[in-house]
Parts: structure tokens; C-alpha cells; sequence
């Protein structure tokens, strides 16, 4: 039997439902040296600002118990590289492009969102709201304000396209997850990507500093993936029609499918792409497989079936 | 998915070898072996399926060989979880390998002499270098350091390939008593190289980097940064870089490296961003500078 | 060279800094099958409640990446039973006793305070910010809101014996953790624990349900413990003087030293004496020789190391 | 600390072996082989230092012998991570164990007809407990079931000690198709047992215990449940049991079990909080049952 994996996202469909993490792969570029880029749902850009950006001093990662901490802060080359270098690249190749936006404020946002409309072939707009938010005090991002993050969406969804579906990108570690999620909806996100990376520390026991520069990183990685499916649970339980792409720590087909179970329509590879640069390909062969297993005809099926037979929250 | 790109394949080891305070291991790996060149190294998995350790160990290839199809060989000395697992490896353990990586190093067109500069395990990728300058007509001299005697890696390769090896420790164990910067300007003259090839931690290239420049030598460095992926798209190796253009940018010493031209590395600055880095906190480029980048980065 | 490990937290004297977490030790005599339990610093035994309670539904456990998500449900027998029957057990042994109480009410912590208070030979009191809060939307924990928190730190301090130290335990995910600390550090606790289990979730992918009986579950192990040094070293650089108990994934004397370094003055071993009975001797023992190897002559030297020297945040 | 508490220890594997569907590890654990009563369990460690699965596995000890100080051997199938690891341990590996753990199973006083029922792995136990019984007199028979041939661990050992021993599958394809229970009835009867003893699966230990007590034989069950510690402080493995007094309380199958008799394990609620389970949402219990109750604890 031959499942269909066809998932559809916020009015994009995508030919199956393993898409790549943003941040975690480039423009898809060096990953399709190991996989043929087009094969997979979709690749999400990494998170491209206005201006090009140099990103965080060294040490930019350290290795935790199956996860990772880095911070590597939006180093990019800015938007016009990006429209004019990467994102033809990958459409060249067949590939889908969700494209991963970051603000410095919340009229970068729509000034991307305006930019990115113009160019042609993206399949959506991922608004990372994991940024410094300049209205609130340091080391908050707008994610942390669900009026803040709200904001943002609105006028990324004003500035955008209008036949462009706009995701927002959510973290974990917020105030209210659903809350914040709710806001984003009112603000006509088409869909919700979570979780981001969850804010952590090490200290470098050789030399008892913190491992990475300036302390605090983003942890991602196995690790993080009950918090993950728990954010995509609770928001699927209380916004069943909005479509989410989930990921957090997935390394392998049956991850996808836990995350397809707790309401995800699609699923993102982060982190295992680092360790793994095939893991796409193989993470996608593997749900196949499972799906097929447990005799689905469709992937779309599997979406929130942790929910059915009343289970409780 | 390329032919000249790096691939993934789950290699058997041939055998693991214990040589002084290191270990050197050998996987069959035809098509990495095949499209290598020295200064390019693989990233290994470690720990197994369900290891808490995710994340690849970067080697560079010690030497290749043609037997099985292919071979490749890495040395190492343990220094944490995943290098104390590679060294329980055994004959037929599969090793999950990614290779090669990275840019490898630029060869002279002339037979030159070349000076080979190893700290510790840095002195891994010198030695097919020096197997590809030799066959170029190259003279070729080593000078390689280490904490102690057996923290020196191939030293008596080092001499079998070389016209003149020299070696420091910093306990004086072995070779002269110093770094190998101590003897590198004395290796410069009396061998008139024309070129030096350095591998090590940053401090030593950064060491090597001025001798090297006070005795008007270009130097080419690799660099061993902590690597998240090896393959270019985690952005955690970056260090600052001088290009042709005067910018200095955070490149990826993974596949923008690790090999640079040592004066194009801003050492002083490894670990920080430069102020004046392209895109740095309140960086401004002129809208000529920008416009140059953009065209740059799409050539 | 012996180093001296002796910690102070909040007016209580340890001869080390290796304690239990809560609810991870029992009242010490199960482990006391493995090592002397008077040998670690405390024993933080498992939140008491005024009344019995029979907890939640089986399945209450599921594997995670260097993790398991638990859902006790605070079973227990009660504090009548917890004071004639565990608390004398471990305090004729010679083990030191930190007592968590969890309360269904402000109320109940005032009771439960005034319970232990009465009681003779208790180092301190433990208050768990991670219960149900009954003024709150259902799912909330007093700690999620950091004025309902300080309300319940405030009772249990007027209700204590004045030379009891009490001690607020903290979760990681809450809106804010260094605006909870300092509402519990003014609402007068002597001390701070941090991080309680995390909140997530794992979907079983044989039946595709909940892998825990209702959905949610609190994650813990060496998987959180990034978070948990993020926490830690957030609050001790807002709070250099108010001490903490860190925990979450402690598994090695190495961890110890990373708490330390990041702030704690003491450090707690809970979910790895399921995996390791022996585990706090041994964590003891690794740590007394990372100390002396690394030229410390006072434990107490550690504590905040990763912050000197220039580090931010 | 304790002499007849569990001790945990690192102890060489003395051989794995296969046999059908599962595999039989025997370690030197003379601590544990010489505590070691039957009905009780290990629970070993699985992945090595830097796994990332940190719970221990538990598994009935199947046999202890007096070799080299002690050894214990346990069976098991393999299912997920932590078994398949198992399956790959050598000779000579270290293993971290656990033990022995939990309530054993209660002898009779005098010579009386047991008979063993086991399902799956769930038979392991019975081994070392029938020869416990015939040591001290009694007869025993065994009744072993599983999901095909490969699946009936230790059959021709069955055979070998016990006066009958009757077998099913579900598939058929060894002995009567179908499931313990449909046979249990009969042995009973034919041999006119006095005792039920019973390891495997809840479902089958709930349909063994009514068949028991349709025939009016007691019955002691070793339940399977999840464990996080197997130590008694994680609170993971409570399971609904009436207690003498007539009180439901959630106990730890850990250690007031994994053997409890049958009538007291409350089957249709394993898996909830029953409304009259001690401490149980809304539960009141009458200050005499309270009083009664920390009375109890303390004794
Ligand atoms: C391009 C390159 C080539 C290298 N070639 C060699 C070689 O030929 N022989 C050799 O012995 N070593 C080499 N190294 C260093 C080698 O990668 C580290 O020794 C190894 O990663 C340590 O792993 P561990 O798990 O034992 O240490 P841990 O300290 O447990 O590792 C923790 C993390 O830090 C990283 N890390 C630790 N030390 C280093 C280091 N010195 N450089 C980079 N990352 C590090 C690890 O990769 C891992 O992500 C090279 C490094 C790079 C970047
Ligand atoms: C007291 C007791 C005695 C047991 N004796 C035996 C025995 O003699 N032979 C044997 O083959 N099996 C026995 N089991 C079951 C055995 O523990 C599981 O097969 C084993 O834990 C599976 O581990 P895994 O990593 O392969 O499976 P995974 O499914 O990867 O394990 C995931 C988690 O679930 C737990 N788990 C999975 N299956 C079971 C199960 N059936 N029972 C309890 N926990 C489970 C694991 O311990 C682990 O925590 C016993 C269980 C208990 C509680
Ligand atoms: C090195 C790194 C860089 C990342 N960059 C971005 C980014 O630019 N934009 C973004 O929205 N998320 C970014 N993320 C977060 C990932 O997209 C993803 O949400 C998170 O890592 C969790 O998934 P994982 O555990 O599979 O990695 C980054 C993560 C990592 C580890
Ligand atoms: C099974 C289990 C039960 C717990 N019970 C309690 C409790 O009763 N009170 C409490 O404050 N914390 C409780 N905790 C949280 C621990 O004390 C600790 O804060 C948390 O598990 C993080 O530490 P760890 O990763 O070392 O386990 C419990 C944790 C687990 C896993
Ligand atoms: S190691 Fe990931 S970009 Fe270089
Ligand atoms: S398994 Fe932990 S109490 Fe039973």
C-alpha cells in the first residue's frame, strides 16, 4: 500500500509533511549534496534580516545531554543576498521555500514581508518571533509578549502578499504557549510553527565559565522534545483548524508521526540535520514506513489522533 | 548527490591502532577516499543510535589508501566521551562517516620548499600534504610540537617523508624543550622555504602566522574550531576572515576552511566580532560595499 | 589536600552540598539500602500534604532522550503518617531533613508549616510553587504567577517556626523566573530551589495516546539540565545573595560543579537515584575529587565562579 | 548497607545466549545470587555512560547457580532500545545490576500441589520458584503460554522439572492454540492443585486469578508494571491492591511487589484511581481509618 503524504498547511500543500527546521539548513544548498532537496516537503530558510548581520561571538555551541545549546544570533547576509543568491538557488532545484523572517523591530517585519512577497515561487512566510524586542526590557523577545508577537504578525500578514500564507514561529518558553498561539491567529497567522529553541545555560566545567559566549543559548535537540509535543498538544486542543508545523528535537520517522499524533500537519528537522545530513531523506523514509505499518492511508489521518478516543489534557 | 561533494556512509573499521598517547584508525570508505585532498577531514558519529552525545567529531584524514576500494585514516588522542568511545572501536564496528569536508589546502605550481608546522593532533592533515608536495618536487620540512613525546603525532613518519624534521615539547621530553615557534625561524632559513603550512590550536597559527610573515613567507593555516555540523549550515565555526576585498567577515571554517591564508585571519579578534566585521553591531557598509557583497556572493 | 565541603543555604548548616530532590528520595530509608544517608548533605524528602492522596492514574512514566516525563500526583500518605513514621526514621539515622510540603491551598501551606514547625530536628522547610493553584485557570501552578507565589512563601514563613528556614521551589517554566525569585525572596524566603520537572508530553507511538495518563507530564533528568543552570545563573546574578539549591539532570560530580559555578550553594540529585541507587554517594565522591583537583580548598569558593571574570548574560 | 537488601553492582556478563526468540544473560553477581529469593527481580542499566535512555530495565532472575561465587541469570525478549542493547553484550562486558528487588513469592508450609502459570516472559520466575516448591515437596506442574513457539520461554526446562506441563500459543504453533486460561481449569482439576502461581501480562494475571478462584485456589501474581527506580521512591508502579483491612491503597509493585495475591490486585482498575482508593479525589476516610491507617504505616 501506498499512503498519501500529501499535508496541507495554512493553504500551502506540500507533498509530504517532513520540511526542514529554519536555521538548521541553510537555504538547502550544502544538504543537497547528501538528498535531492525537492524531495522533501519543504526547506525553511534560515531566519534572513534586513541588513546583513555577523551573528554572536565565539563559542557559538556546546554539546548538552542529547541536545545542543548555541547561539549563533542571526548571522546572515541580509535580504537582498538572500533574495538574489539563495532563494533562486533553491527554487532552481525544485525545491519549496518557506522563507524564515527576523526583524530587528516590528517594521523590519513588514518590510520583509513586502520584500519577499515581490520575489516569486515562496510557498510561505515564517515569522520568527524568537527576536530581540526592542519595546521590552533586555533578553525578551517579542514571542514572550503575546501582544507583541501579535503585532508583529499583523503587520507582516498587511505587508505580505496576500495569497501568501504567514506562519508565526513560536517558543516554549513563554508565559502561556496557547495564549501566545491565540494572539497570533487574531493577528491571521494562517499557521503556528513551534517549538523554537528553549533558553538555557552551560558552564564549562574545565574552566568554569559559561560554554558559550554571553551565557545563555538556545537549546535544541531530543532533549527539548517533550516540551515540543506538549506545546503542539495543548495548542492543537485548543485551536483544532489551525494548522501547525511542529519539530523539536525529531531524529527519526517515528517522531514525526508523535508529533503528527499531539496536531502537527507537517514536521521540521532541526538539529539532526547538524549531526545527521541526511536525516531528511531517511526521516521521511522512515514515517513513510511506520504510516504504512500501522496501515494509514493517508498522513493527514494521523493529525491530532492522540487527541480521539478522549484523551484527556 | 555530487561528485566532488562530501557523502555520508557507515564504513567498517579495518582496525584501530594505539600509537603512543594516540589512536589511529582506519574505516573503508572508497568514496571518501576517492574524492580527498589533504587538509579536508570527516566528521564521525559517536556514541551510537541512542547516544546522548548528538553531535559529529571532526578528524582530519591522516593518509588514504587504495586497498578495499579505498581507505581512510584519522588519529586522534582521547579527550572527551566521544573520542574515549572511538577508541573502543573495534575491526568490523560500523562508523558512521561524513567526508571529506572542508577546503583543502592549496598546492604551489612551483616545486618549492614548504615548511609543515604540526602542534599535537594538528599534525594529522600534514602528512598527506606532504605526500602531495613531494610528488610536486617540493621540498618538504617538518616541524612538530606537542606537550610531550607522545603528544607528537607520526614523528617518525615525519622524518622517513621529510629533507629535515624537527620537534618540540613543552616538557622538553623529546626534541628541543619550547614551542615550535621557538625553532620555526631557524627551519625558514636554514631549509629557505618559500612556504609554510601550519596546523594546531589558534594560538600556535596565530604563532606560526607572525614568524612566518617577519621572515616575508605566505602561510597557509587550518584551523580546528568546535564544529556543530561540519557541512556549513549550523553557522557555529565561524571565525573572522580578511577577504581579497579588505572586509573582514564571520566565515564557516568548516567549508570556508579550515585552511585560510594565516594573514587573512584575524587572530587577535578569534572569539569576538570585529567592529568593523561586515554586518557587526552597528556595522554600516556603504551601499558600494553592500552592493560589491551581494555580486561576491553570488559569483 | 582535603578540601572543605561544608555549604550554608539560608541559615541551614550542610557538611556537603549533595542533597536529594524532592519526591526523587523518598524519605531517604529506601536509599539507605546503598549508601549512609546521613553522609550527603540532606535529605529533601517527597512534598507532604495535609491529607492523603492516592495521585494520579498509571501510565505515570515515559522515557524520554536522557529524560523521563513523570505524573506522580503528589501520592502520599499525609503528614500525620510523614511525622510519625519517615521524618523519625531519617532523623535517627542521622540524615538532615529538608521537608517539601505541598499544599491544595494557601491554606493548607499554613497548616502543613505549622505541622512541621511542631516537629523537632527539621533543617528546613521546602515550599512546592509547582501545585495546583485552585485560584487559577486549571493546569496552573502557584508558581505560574508570582504574586499567587509569594502569597503562599508569606504564609508558610508566618506560620513557621521563625529560626526554620524555608526555601521556595521554583519552576522553570513560568512567565519569568527572576521576577518569581525576587517575589518569593521578598515575601521572605530564606532560599531558593530551582528548576522543578518541566512541563511536556510524549505520544506512544505503538498506540498513538498520551504515553502518561493525562496528557502532561513534568520531564526531568540530564535533558533539562541547561534550563536549569540558565535559572540558576539568571537568579544568582539578580540575586547574588539569596542562596540556591540547583538541581535538574544531575547525574556526575561534574554537574555539581557546573550548579555551583553557575550560583547554587547546594545541589540536588533526583531523577538519577532512579537510575543509579548509589548516585549521591558517588556524586559526592566525584565531586570532592573535582574540587580538589581543580586547587578549591572550600566548596563555598565555587559558588557564582561562572560569573566572575567578566561574564554576562 | 543492608544484608538482605538489594546491593547494586558492576559485574562481568558470563555469557549471553540465544534461545528461539529470546536471550539468557548470566552474570557473577554473588550478592545478589546469594540474597536472592524467587519471584524477585534485577534491574540493570542499559546504553552505557553516555546513553540517552536512563531508566534501568527490569527482568525476573531465571536461575541462580553457586559458579564463581554466585551467578544470576535473566531472560528476555527483546522489544525496544534497552533489550536490544542487552542482546549485544559479550562475555566479559560489565553490566550495572540491580538487586535482588521486590517481595519474592510466598512458600507454602507444607507439601501441596502448585501450579505454575506463565505467559511470554512472564515464565522466567517460574523456574526458580518450582524448584523451590519441589525442594520442599510440593508437586508442580506448569501451564506456559505466549504469542507463537518462540515466544513459550524454557519450554523443554518445564518439561524437564515439573510432573506436567502444558502449553499454548496463540497461534497455534506449539501446544493448544489459544491462551493459558483455556487450559489452566483442567490442570487444576487433573492435578488437583492447592496453589496458583502466576507471572505475565495483566490481562492474563487478571483471567488466571478469576479462573483460580472459580476453583476456589488461591493465587499469587507477579504483575509486569512500567518501573522507573524498581526502588521504591518514583511512585510510577502503583497499582489499585486491597489490603487485609479492606482498604484500596495505590502500591508500589516495586516493592510491596511484584507478587501480591491475586484477589487483592483490583484488575478492572489497574490504570485509574478507584473513587475508594485511600487518598483518592474526594476520599474521606473515617478518622478511625485514618488513625488505623498510620498505625499500619508505622508497624
Ligand atoms: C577540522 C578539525 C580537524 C580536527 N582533527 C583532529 C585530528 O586529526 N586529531 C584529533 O585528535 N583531533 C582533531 N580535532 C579535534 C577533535 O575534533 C576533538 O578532539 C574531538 O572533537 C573531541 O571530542 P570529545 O568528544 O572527545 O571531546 P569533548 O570535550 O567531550 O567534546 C565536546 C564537544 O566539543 C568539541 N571539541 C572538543 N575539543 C575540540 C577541539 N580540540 N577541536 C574542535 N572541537 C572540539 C567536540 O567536537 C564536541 O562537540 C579536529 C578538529 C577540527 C575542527
Ligand atoms: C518486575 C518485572 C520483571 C520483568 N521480567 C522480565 C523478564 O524476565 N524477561 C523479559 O523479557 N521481560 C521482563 N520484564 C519486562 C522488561 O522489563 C521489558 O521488556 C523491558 O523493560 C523492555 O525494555 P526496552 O528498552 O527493550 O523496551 P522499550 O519499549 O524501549 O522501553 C521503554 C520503557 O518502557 C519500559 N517497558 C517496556 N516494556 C515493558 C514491560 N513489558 N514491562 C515493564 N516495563 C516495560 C522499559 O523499562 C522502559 O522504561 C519485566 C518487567 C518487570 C516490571
Ligand atoms: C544553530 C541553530 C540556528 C537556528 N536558527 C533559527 C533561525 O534562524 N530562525 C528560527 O526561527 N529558528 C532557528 N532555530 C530554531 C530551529 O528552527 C528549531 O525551532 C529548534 O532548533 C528546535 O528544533 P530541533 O530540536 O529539531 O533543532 C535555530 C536552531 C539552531 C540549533
Ligand atoms: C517522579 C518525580 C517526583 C517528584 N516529586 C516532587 C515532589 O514531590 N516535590 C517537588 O518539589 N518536586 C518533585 N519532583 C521534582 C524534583 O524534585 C526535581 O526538581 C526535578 O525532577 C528536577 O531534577 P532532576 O532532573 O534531577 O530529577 C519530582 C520529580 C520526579 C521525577
Ligand atoms: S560547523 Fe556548522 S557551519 Fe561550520
Ligand atoms: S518503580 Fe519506582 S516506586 Fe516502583
Amino acid at each position: 500500500m501506498n499512503a498519501d503524504l500529501r499535508t496541507r498547511v495554512g493553504g500551502m500543500d506540500l507533498p509530504n509533511p517532513v520540511v526542514t527546521a529554519a536555521g538548521c539548513a541553510g537555504s538547502g544548498r550544502e544538504l543537497s549534496q547528501f538528498f535531492d532537496i525537492a524531495s522533501i516537503g519543504a526547506v525553511t530558510t534560515k531566519s534572513v534580516m534586513l541588513e546583513p548581520h555577523a551573528g554572536r561571538p565565539a563559542p557559538r555551541m556546546a554539546e548538552t545531554p542529547s541536545g545542543m545549546l548555541s547561539t549563533t544570533g542571526m548571522q546572515g547576509p541580509g535580504v537582498d543576498v538572500f533574495l538574489q543568491r539563495d532563494l533562486p538557488w533553491l527554487l532552481a532545484r525544485g525545491g519549496r521555500a518557506i522563507v524564515s523572517i527576523a526583524g530587528a523591530g516590528v517594521g523590519e517585519f513588514g518590510e520583509l514581508a513586502r520584500r519577499i512577497s515581490a520575489a516569486d515561487g515562496v510557498s510561505a512566510i515564517e515569522v520568527n518571533l524568537s527576536c530581540p524586542d526592542p519595546a521590552a526590557p533586555s533578553g525578551r523577545h517579542f514571542a514572550d509578549d503575546a501582544s507583541h508577537a501579535a503585532a508583529v504578525v499583523q503587520t507582516v500578514r498587511s505587508h505580505a502578499r496576500s495569497d501568501l500564507p504567514v506562519l508565526a514561529k513560536l517558543a516554549a518558553d513563554v508565559p502561556d504557549v496557547v495564549e501566545l498561539a491565540s494572539a497570533c491567529v487574531e493577528a491571521r497567522a494562517d499557521g503556528l510553527s513551534m517549538i523554537n529553541t528553549v533558553r538555557g545555560m552551560a558552564v564549562d566545567t574545565r574552566t568554569l565559565r559559561p560554554a558559550v559566549a554571553g551565557g545563555m543559548g538556545g537549546l535544541s535537540g531530543p532533549a527539548i522534545r517533550p516540551l515540543a509535543v506538549g506545546c503542539v498538544y495543548r495548542v492543537h486542543e485548543a485551536l483544532p483548524g489551525v494548522p501547525i508545523i511542529g519539530m523539536g528535537g525529531v531524529r527519526t520517522g517515528a517522531d514525526v508521526l508523535e508529533f503528527m499524533a499531539a496536531g502537527a500537519s507537517a514536521v521540521a528537522v532541526g538539529t539532526t540535520n547538524f549531526s545527521d545530513p541526511s536525516a531528511c531523506s531517511r526521516v521521511l523514509r522512515e514515517f513513510t514506513e511506520a504510516l504504512e505499518a500501522r496501515g494509514f492511508a493517508r498522513a493527514s489521518d494521523v493529525v491530532g489522533a492522540a487527541h480521539r478516543q478522549g484523551a484527556g489534557a | 548527490m555530487s561528485d566532488n561533494g562530501p557523502v555520508q556512509v557507515r564504513c567498517p573499521v579495518l582496525n584501530v591502532r594505539r600509537v603512543d598517547a594516540y589512536y589511529a584508525i582506519t574505516v573503508v570508505a572508497p568514496g571518501i577516499a576517492e574524492r580527498f585532498r589533504s587538509g579536508q577531514f570527516v566528521s564521525v558519529a559517536v556514541g551510537g543510535d541512542h547516544s546522548s552525545t548528538l553531535l559529529r567529531r571532526p578528524f582530519a584524514i591522516h593518509d588514504v589508501k587504495p586497498d578495499y576500494g579505498g581507505t581512510v585514516e584519522f588519529l586522534f588522542s582521547v579527550r572527551g566521551t566521544g573520542t574515549a568511545w572511538l577508541s573502543e572501536r573495534r575491526s568490523r564496528d560500523l562508523l558512521d562517516v561524513v567526508g571529506p569536508l572542508g577546503r583543502p589546502f592549496p598546492l604551489p605550481r612551483e616545486p618549492v620548499n614548504c615548511v609543515l608546522v604540526g602542534g599535537g593532533s594538528g599534525s594529522a592533515p600534514l602528512f598527506p600534504l606532504a605526500q602531495s608536495l613531494r610528488r610536486r618536487g617540493c621540498r618538504v620540512d617538518f616541524v612538530l610540537g606537542g606537550a610531550s613525546a607522545d603528544r607528537v603525532f607520526s614523528a617518525i613518519t615525519a622524518r622517513r617523508i621529510a629533507e629535515t624534521a624537527a620537534f618540540t615539547t613543552d616538557d622538553g621530553s623529546f626534541g628541543t624543550r619550547g614551542r615550535v615557534t621557538d625553532v620555526l625561524g631557524r627551519v625558514i632559513e636554514e631549509c629557505r622555504s618559500d612556504a609554510v603550512y601550519a596546523c594546531g590550536p589558534m594560538p600556535m597559527l596565530r604563532a606560526v602566522t607572525a614568524v612566518a610573515g617577519s621572515h616575508g613567507v605566505p602561510v597557509q593555516v587550518a584551523v580546528e574550531e568546535t564544529m556543530a555540523c561540519g557541512t556549513g549550515i549550523c553557522m557555529t565555526c565561524v571565525i573572522p576572515v580578511v577577504g581579497e576585498d579588505g572586509i573582514t567577515r564571520m566565515v564557516r571554517s568548516c567549508v570556508d576552511g579550515p585552511v585560510f591564508r594565516g594573514e587573512q585571519v584575524r587572530f587577535d579578534d578569534v572569539g569576538t566580532i570585529p567592529f568593523d566585521a561586515l554586518g557587526a553591531p552597528g556595522w554600516k557598509g556603504s551601499s558600494a560595499a553592500r552592493a560589491a557583497e551581494s555580486a561576491r556572493d553570488i559569483a
